[in-house]
């Protein structure tokens, strides 16, 4: 049984592909059907997915040999493409997670999508890209891997553009596909120049070659490479600059926020860097160029994660900051503590995202959290979920979100990189506080009368509760004293960080903080004067982080004004210039028609001139112009 | 002597014209019925051929070859190959499927299928003779029907359709000039070096033609093949071609006849020319690079979803340009799948866009807006030629542009970046029209509009499901090309400048 | 006769022939402009006749060629009048300036 | 010295026909004039039958003044070809013009008068077939005496022609008095590009005018859009295709064979005059509203195609003028068959009176698309094999020739389909299907399956004319 379901995993992706095709053109006019069907296949793909997990995780072997299986895809003389599936640690614990959490998800929508006219669909979508983030956990290649990449960024599109009917979702949807898009170019050029210099795509030749890179390239061009391939990830994952998108994707539908853009799409980006990362790690300062733009991200999207008052949007900044603590431990090298923080982080977004979904379906689509309070007295499954959720996030031991951030200061610290470890503790911070600040106001203080929550039903609370469980225990196969995560995912060689006290206790110390500083402002003080005089006295300071730093109006300045501008003169340019040559030249050749037609009089004796004058000047040329009449004799007559 | 399977495949369409022909004119429905059996005819005939098609032993299958003008070596000559087969399925797919993007035609039924069929028919010839006389006599067969069509079922928008029509003619007309030119030059010189008149492709390959006069007919092939192909800056014909023409013409224009100038690049100038093109290879390639990037740009700013498409299908054949400019296998396969990719992706792109003109009576994007809510399949579609324009992987379009990319960019480096850019500006302009046609609040005026069905659906169905297959399984592609393009590769491979070694460039 | 050689009579006949054909391009009534063109033809006849003197002298041909000329002549005068008979039933003029209908 | 009379048993029939036309002409009653028509047609296809039946035989008659060979044969089978089917199809346009006997019989003389050109081997036949032919076309020409048009038409012809034949004849003359012959074939001989004095230049320069006044080639083109506009329709059509076919073969067995010794001299001359009647010809054809001055210039850019024929001077040169000129027949009989019978129903050679033609009449419609198609060389049809077999003999020595007619013939394309348009797009003014008579039918029919399949199918007339140019040098 685990046999069959390693040999055969790449019915983990296609069993969902299945339920597309079949909800598509089949049960889409029943939609409980098709949730039905849906939900079947994913269960199933889950049990595929653990089976094999659970193959991989019980044999050391895979360790070092990934289970490989490919079939040829297409090829020609200097390029053969195949696909096939890449089973080792890392992609085991994946698909382990993203079914799971996809299960969860679809679960929790038959109750959220209740009703909604495009149930059918939507289920259809989220089977797709189930089918399509597995394919790509699974890829064998970087083609493949592209490909599934860009097709987890359709669903995506197609999800957050699922209420297509509101402006403000089809123009998210449409910036989250164009900025993805805008990244991927980097990346497919990144994939030209690994199969040009390399002459292959696939994971497990690339492995052997790339230390012996010097034989096909030079280092510049190498970290060239890499510096291209991070560049989808920058994208995907959301990070700084590329980052603008994902807050906007909050359009979508709320399960699909908790699926795609938390736990499984975005995290794609640090995936693949993951799982490139013997290119990554050849080097040095392409793997910096990481760690900082993950640092980097990390603080900055928490500062504007401060200020932000919708539920949805806080918690879209609070992921592109665990995306840059995952892009951090990645850039100092430690894969191990990248992919913890990405299995914990799954469980506790996911939850948060959920829970915030079962607020706004019980408020109405009210997402304003200054506008809720008090709702965990009658919303307690959603209430205390999230707040494990929060604990999980904050980093408060023992549950999930602790262990993976501790590992991931440990080897920022470790890796002499002090400022971005500092960085990353500040980011620990800011993370409690906006996170607690969001749980105090929300579920905590007085009920607002205006507010008639009432809590989810079973469909949408039971999710909740697992995905809470596990933000709870998650992190536990990783403690310090528990190290089985180290053991089988790391690249290289495993890790043994011995465990740092004095962070492990900072980082606690600063969780705390952040909780304590949002308990004194938003309960205690309970007409939070405090908070609104801070916002005042630091106006500037905090428009610019309500604004978001004005990123989003420096996009649209540059698509408007640049790309639009120039656009428009390429247009006039070709209709002016390059089409006026073309009627400049028709218009010549019509008017010298009709100018020389008035040659032609109608008079008789014109036409006799006109047909003598040729006659003399036909003459005198050939005259002139033949050299051997030169002698003015006349031949024939002497 | 072999059954004529292609002869037949290519008469199925003529005799549907003949039958029409004799049809009385308002038995619209019997039209519409004779011209889809003849097409599917076709179309039938066509998958045969291209799944028995050995491709094992590659080279020239079904050949028939019968003299045919002795003095100029000329002999009817019809036969496929890897470059021909998946044309001439490009041909028959999109004939069919044109035949039901036209199922609304009500004005003068008989002569609108009549000239369609034709149309079909000869676009179908060039793509199996493997003779150049009668290569030539199938090139221009299309271009007065096609004349026609415009002017009496065309639409007048931002151009009239007159002034669309008599453009797109004539340009293409005086492009070819430049062709025959070099053709009857070539014919000539070939007499001169061998003393035996022979016109067939393989034969006129095999005459070693001075490297001078190679360089001056190339250029003048690439003149006239580039404007067919719509090559920057020989494009601007193509936009107000495609903005003033019928649907129908719109889709076999865009999706196969202007292969005709891509594919006889590949079986004419590069084959018997090999040192003109790599004397050239780097010119094309600029052209071809700032085809992309500049029809990009000028597709950005447009508001007619046809001019959309028409400076879009510009900016694609600056890939094909860019594959074949790469002269080598990776970059001339690519360049021949992208051919087939962007005929199937365009046609389906203007059969949608005719029908939401149809309905609408606009194709003024700022007019359009939530139609995936009134007309849900024909958002399907819609989005999914879009989907397939952007090189979403998947879709057919995704492999032979990264195949182009590859063959390109080992060979020119930073300058192919610049049209994979093109990516980048294809995707902003194609979803802005997709988010702005079919999203966004629904418009009161169109609730009432009814969605594709029943015939209608056909161009959804089979130019999608192609478009779908072709990008799961490439193979099925690339394996036919391949075993063609390998010959030419083979053929040529002496007057290539020596290939760039791998990563030897940076 | 050393005097007058075949260049004198090629002259003459020269003469004769752009005599003709200023007539012909100036002249405004269409049968003057007839005249003329006989003109033109008989200075083709001086020619004929003055080479086959001498340059042929042994045979008619030149001659013969010019008997054929006039008679020929004679026909397309005969034509030529015919229709000037018809144009000036049809427009009441022969002036040549006036047959301009068609044009451009 | 005995002749073989034989030789010339078309000829003698055509004559025969010719007289015998005229007098019943004259003693026919009113009400059977209209048989004349057919009389004409079956009398030329007796001669067209023995034409053909006597392509094997060869000689010459007249001590060489009269040649009779397969280039000479081909040219008749063209004339009478072109005979039949312009008096077939325009049988209903000349009655409507009143005028019967004078008609057929001048039509019948100008055939003559052809027939004697392709066999004439030296100046004085060669005049005197020209002059035949060209005194019947001048009759021809205002033969519709009621209308003013048609007389001025003539006027006009008459004038010029007789300019032109001044021009041409004392270039023979000078060519005579140079070479002390007649005969087209000893001048060959006779002058060498080493003797070649200005006074032969300048008769050079006369015969060109002379010859190419007849085939309208610029800058002696000027007479033929009047006359092509006035003169009655198939008058025209059979001026354009049996005078500019006849005045080539003088064209080429004067230059081609008997000044071949000068054609170093003349061959960059005609190359230039051709370059220049293809483009003066294809864009003064653009502004015109008239159908047939229309095709008037049309005609005159044809002149320039086939001129390149004669550029190379050489049998392939010869073989591509007579290829090209058989399937002109076709197009321009297709072409003037239709305007006539257009102009049965319609009275008017306006092109926008041509509104809706493809609703009332599709045949007539498609004839004329197709025969103008032709003319400008887009293939399949026989226009462009035609000029693939004459562009290809300049092509190596003078490939900006080559280049220039084939880009002008596209650009003739956008006049022509401005006919199309007005034919395909316009409704109709009115909506009664124009009737076609059974003989116009079948001419149709043939000038549109001629011009096809001879686009599609030409390799045996390629073969034909390759056999009868190759007899062209043989003398």
């Amino acid at each position: 049984m685990i046999e069959f379901a390693m040999h055969h995993a790449w019915l983990v992706p296609l069993l969902p592909a299945v339920a597309f095709v079949i909800i598509v053109f089949l049960t889409r006019p029943w939609p409980r059907l098709s949730s039905a069907v849906s939900i079947a296949f994913m269960l199933a793909s889950f049990v595929t997915a653990a089976l094999a997990a659970y193959g991989v995780f019980t044999d050391p072997h895979f360790k070092h040999h990934p289970l490989i299986y490919t079939v040829r895809w297409f090829g020609m003389q200097g390029l053969n493409i195949d696909v096939g599936i890449y089973l080792d640690p890392s992609s085991a614990m994946m698909i382990f997670m993203v079914s799971l959490v996809a299960l969860l998800v679809q679960i929790y929508s038959t109750g959220y999508m209740k009703g909604d006219p495009g149930y059918s669909v939507f289920f259809s979508y989220l089977s797709l890209f189930a089918a399509s983030m597995l394919g790509m956990v699974l890829s064998s290649n970087l083609l493949q891997m592209f490909v599934f990449w860009e097709l987890v960024g359709l669903c995506s599109y197609l999800l957050i553009g699922f209420y297509s009917f509101k402006i403000s979702a089809r123009e998210a949807a449409k910036k989250a596909f164009i900025t993805t898009r805008v990244a991927d170019f980097g990346l497919l050029l990144g994939i030209l120049a690994v199969q040009i210099i390399f002459g292959t795509l696939n994971f497990d030749e690339l492995t052997q070659m790339a230390p012996n890179f010097e034989n096909y390239t030079t280092a510049g061009m190498m970290t060239l490479i890499a510096v291209l391939l991070f560049i989808g990830p920058v994208g995907k994952s959301g990070q700084f600059p590329l980052h603008v998108w994902l807050p906007d994707a909050m359009e979508g539908p709320t399960p699909v926020s908790a699926l795609i853009h938390a736990a499984t799409m975005v995290v794609a980006g640090v995936y693949l860097v993951g799982r490139n990362m013997f290119l990554f790690a050849e080097v040095e300062s392409a793997l910096y160029l990481v760690a900082v733009t993950g640092a980097f991200t990390a603080f900055f999207a928490a500062t504007i994660a401060v200020t932000q008052r919708e539920i949805k949007r806080i918690l879209a900044y609070s992921t592109v900051s665990q995306l840059g603590y995952m892009m951090l431990a990645l850039g100092v090298g430690s894969l191990t503590a990248s992919f913890f923080h990405l299995w914990t982080h799954a469980f506790f977004k996911a939850l948060m995202f959920l829970a915030a979904g079962s607020v706004l379906h019980a408020l109405h689509h009210k997402a304003d959290v200054w506008e809720m309070g008090g709702l965990i007295k009658k919303m307690p499954i959603t209430g205390w979920t999230f707040v494990i959720g929060g604990l999980a996030i904050a980093g408060i031991p023992p549950f999930a979100g602790f262990w993976s951030k501790d590992e991931i200061l440990l080897a920022a610290y470790q890796s002499g990189h002090y400022f971005l470890f500092l960085l990353a503790s500040i980011t620990a911070f800011l993370t409690a506080f906006y996170m607690w600040r969001m749980i105090f106001l929300a579920f905590f203080g007085e009920e607002k009368p205006e507010n008639h929550p009432h809590e989810s039903p079973a469909n949408m609370t039971v999710p909740l509760v697992v995905l809470a469980v596990l933000a709870a225990v998650g992190g536990l196969i990783g403690t310090p004293s528990t190290p089985l995560w180290q053991q089988w995912i790391y690249y290289g060689h495993p890790h043994h960080i011995e465990p740092n006290v004095i962070i492990m206790l900072s980082s606690i110390a600063l969780a705390a903080a952040g909780i304590g500083l949002a308990y004194l402002l938003y309960v205690r003080d309970k007409e939070k004067t405090n908070a609104k005089d801070l916002a005042r006295r630091f106006q500037p300071v905090y428009k610019l982080l309500y604004n978001k730093y004005y990123i989003d109006e420096m996009y649209q300045w540059f698509t408007r004004v640049v790309v639009d501008g120039s656009a428009r003169i390429t247009y006039l340019f070709d209709i002016y210039v390059v089409d006026g040559i073309v009627n400049g030249s028709a218009a010549i050749t019509k008017g010298l028609g009709s100018v020389m037609r008035y040659f032609q009089t109608g008079k008789v004796q014109t036409y006799a001139l006109v047909f003598y004058m040729a006659v003399l000047v036909i003459t005198v040329v050939l005259a002139f112009t033949d050299a051997s009449s030169s002698v003015l004799v006349m031949g024939g007559a002497e | 002597m072999n059954f004529p399977v292609l002869t037949i495949c290519l008469l199925a369409p003529l005799i549907a014209a003949l039958i029409l022909i004799f049809l009385p004119r308002d038995e619209e429905r019997l039209h519409k019925a004779v011209a889809a059996a003849g097409t599917f005819t076709s179309l039938a005939i066509s998958l045969y051929v291209y799944f028995s098609y050995n491709r094992e032993l590659g080279g020239l299958q079904f050949v028939e070859r019968i003299p045919w003008i002795n003095d100029l070596g000329v002999s009817y000559f019809m036969g496929v190959d890897g470059l021909s087969l998946p044309m001439l399925l490009l041909t028959n797919l999109i004939g069919f499927s044109a035949v039901f993007a036209s199922w609304n035609v009500k004005k003068r039924t008989k002569e609108f299928f009549v000239l369609l069929m034709v149309l079909v028919a000869g676009v179908m010839g060039t793509f199996i003779a493997q003779d150049l006389f009668i290569f030539l006599l199938f090139y221009e067969v299309v271009v007065i029907p096609i004349y026609i069509m415009v002017i009496v079922w065309g639409s007048s928008k931002r151009v009239t359709k007159e002034y669309a029509g008599m453009k797109l003619t004539i340009y293409l007309l005086i492009g070819s000039a430049f062709l025959l030119a070099s053709v009857i030059a070539t014919f000539v010189k070939s007499v001169q070096i061998t003393g035996v008149p022979d016109m067939s492709f393989h034969g006129l390959g095999q005459v070693p033609f001075p490297e001078q006069f190679q360089i001056y007919m190339f250029l003048l092939m690439l003149i006239g093949f580039g404007s067919l192909l719509s090559m920057w800056p020989l494009h601007s014909w193509s936009p107000d071609g495609y903005a003033g023409a019928p649907t129908a013409v719109s889709m076999i224009h865009a999706g196969v006849l202007k292969k005709i100038g891509g594919y006889g690049l590949i079986r004419l100038a590069v084959y018997v020319m090999p040192a003109g093109a790599a004397y050239w290879a780097p010119f094309i390639a600029v052209l071809g690079i700032a085809g992309c990037a500049y029809a990009a740009m000028s597709a950005l700013a447009q508001k007619d979803l046809k001019y959309l498409v028409g400076y879009s299908s510009v900016s694609h054949m600056g890939y094909v340009l860019l594959g074949v400019a790469a002269l080598n296998s990776v970059g001339i396969n690519g360049a021949v799948a992208n051919m087939f990719a962007h005929g199937v992706m365009a046609a389906l792109f203007f059969s949608m866009i005719g029908f939401i003109y149809e309905k609408t009576h606009t194709r003024w994007i700022p007019d359009l807006g939530g139609l995936a809510r009134q007309v849900p399949r024909l958002a399907v579609g819609f989005m999914m030629a879009a989907m397939a324009s952007l090189g979403l992987p998947g879709l057919i379009s995704f492999i032979p542009e990264f195949t182009i990319f590859v063959g390109s960019f080992e060979r020119f480096g930073l300058l192919a970046v610049v049209a994979i850019a093109g990516i980048i500006i294809t995707a902003l302009y194609v979803l802005r029209a997709g988010a702005n046609t079919l999203f966004g609040p629904p418009r009161q005026e169109y609730d009432d509009l009814k969605d594709i069905k029943g015939p209608e659906m056909v161009p959804l169905v089979v130019l999608g499901a192609v478009l779908v297959v072709g990008g799961l399984l490439p193979s099925l592609l690339f394996d036919v090309i391949n075993s063609g393009v390998e010959p030419i590769m083979a053929h040529i491979a002496d007057y290539l400048p020596t290939a760039v070694q791998i990563g030897g460039g940076y | 006769m050393t005097g007058i050689s075949v260049i004198h009579y090629v002259l003459l006949s020269a003469a004769l022939f752009s005599v003709g054909l200023f007539g012909a391009l100036v002249k405004r009534n269409a049968i003057s402009v007839l005249i003329c063109i006989e003109l033109m033809l008989n200075a083709v006849n001086i020619n004929l006749v003055a080479f086959n003197r001498y340059v042929t002298p042994e045979t008619f041909v030149g001659q013969l060629f010019s008997i054929f000329v006039i008679t020929v002549a004679a026909a397309e005068v005969g034509v030529g009048l015919a229709i000037i008979i018809a144009i000036f039933r049809n427009r009441l003029s022969v002036n040549l300036d006036d047959f301009n209908w068609l044009k451009w | 010295m005995p002749f073989d009379y034989s030789l010339i048993t078309t000829e003698l029939i055509v004559a025969a026909l010719g007289l015998a036309v005229l007098v019943l002409g004259l003693i026919a009653p009113e009400n059977r004039q209209k048989g004349l028509g057919p009389i004409t047609v079956l009398g030329l296809a007796g001669a067209l039958a023995a034409a053909v039946l006597m392509w094997n035989v060869q000689g010459e008659l007249f001590g060489g003044m009269f040649v009779v060979d397969k280039f000479a044969y081909f040219f008749k089978v063209l004339f009478l070809s072109a005979a039949i089917l312009v008096t077939m199809g325009c049988t209903q346009y000349v009655s409507n013009m009143g005028v019967h006997g004078e008609y057929y019989s001048m039509m019948i003389f100008a055939v003559l008068g052809m027939c004697v050109m392709a066999s004439a081997a030296d100046f004085i036949t060669l005049y005197l077939g020209l002059e035949l032919m060209t005194i019947s076309f001048i009759i021809l020409a205002a033969v519709n005496r009621t209308d003013g048009r048609s007389v001025e038409a003539g006027m006009k012809y008459l004038i010029l022609a007789g300019l032109s034949s001044a021009a041409l004849l004392y270039g023979l003359s000078l060519v005579y008095g140079m070479t002390g012959t007649i005969m087209i074939y000893d001048t060959a001989q006779l002058i060498v590009a080493e003797n070649i004095s200005p006074v032969l230049i300048l008769g050079l320069a006369m015969l060109v005018a002379g010859l190419g006044f007849k085939v309208s080639v610029v800058p002696f083109h000027m007479w033929s859009p009047d006359i092509y506009q006035g003169a009655p329709t198939p008058v025209t059509a059979f001026l354009a295709v049996g005078s500019k076919a006849a005045s080539f073969a003088v064209l080429l067995r004067l230059f081609a064979a008997g000044l071949n010794g000068m054609a170093g001299t003349w061959a960059m001359l005609v190359a230039v005059l051709a370059a220049l009647t293809m483009v003066i010809g294809n864009l003064l054809a653009i502004p015109q509203t008239n159908i047939k001055r229309m095709l008037a210039y049309s005609s005159i850019a044809q002149a320039g195609y086939i001129l390149v024929g004669l550029v190379s001077a050489n049998e392939a040169g010869i073989k591509g003028v007579m290829f090209y000129s058989f399937l002109y027949v076709f197009a321009t009989m297709g072409a003037f068959v239709v305007v006539a019978a257009v102009y049965n129903k319609v009275k008017s050679d306006e092109i926008e009176d041509y509104a809706g033609l493809a609703q009332r009449a599709p045949l007539l419609a498609a004839v004329l698309t197709i025969s103008m198609l032709s003319m400008a060389g887009i293939p399949p049809l026989a226009g462009f094999v035609g000029k693939f077999y004459l562009f290809k003999t300049v092509i190596a020595d003078y490939f900006w020739l080559a280049l220039l007619g084939l880009i002008m013939s596209m650009i003739s394309v956008y006049y022509y389909l401005r006919v199309c348009l007005v034919m395909y797009r316009d409704e109709p003014k009115e909506n009664t299907p124009i009737e076609i008579p059974g003989n116009i039918a079948v001419v149709l029919m043939v000038a549109m399956l001629g011009t096809i399949i001879l686009g599609i199918y030409p390799g045996p007339l390629s073969e034909l004319t390759n056999t009868a140019a190759e007899t062209f040098f043989l003398h």
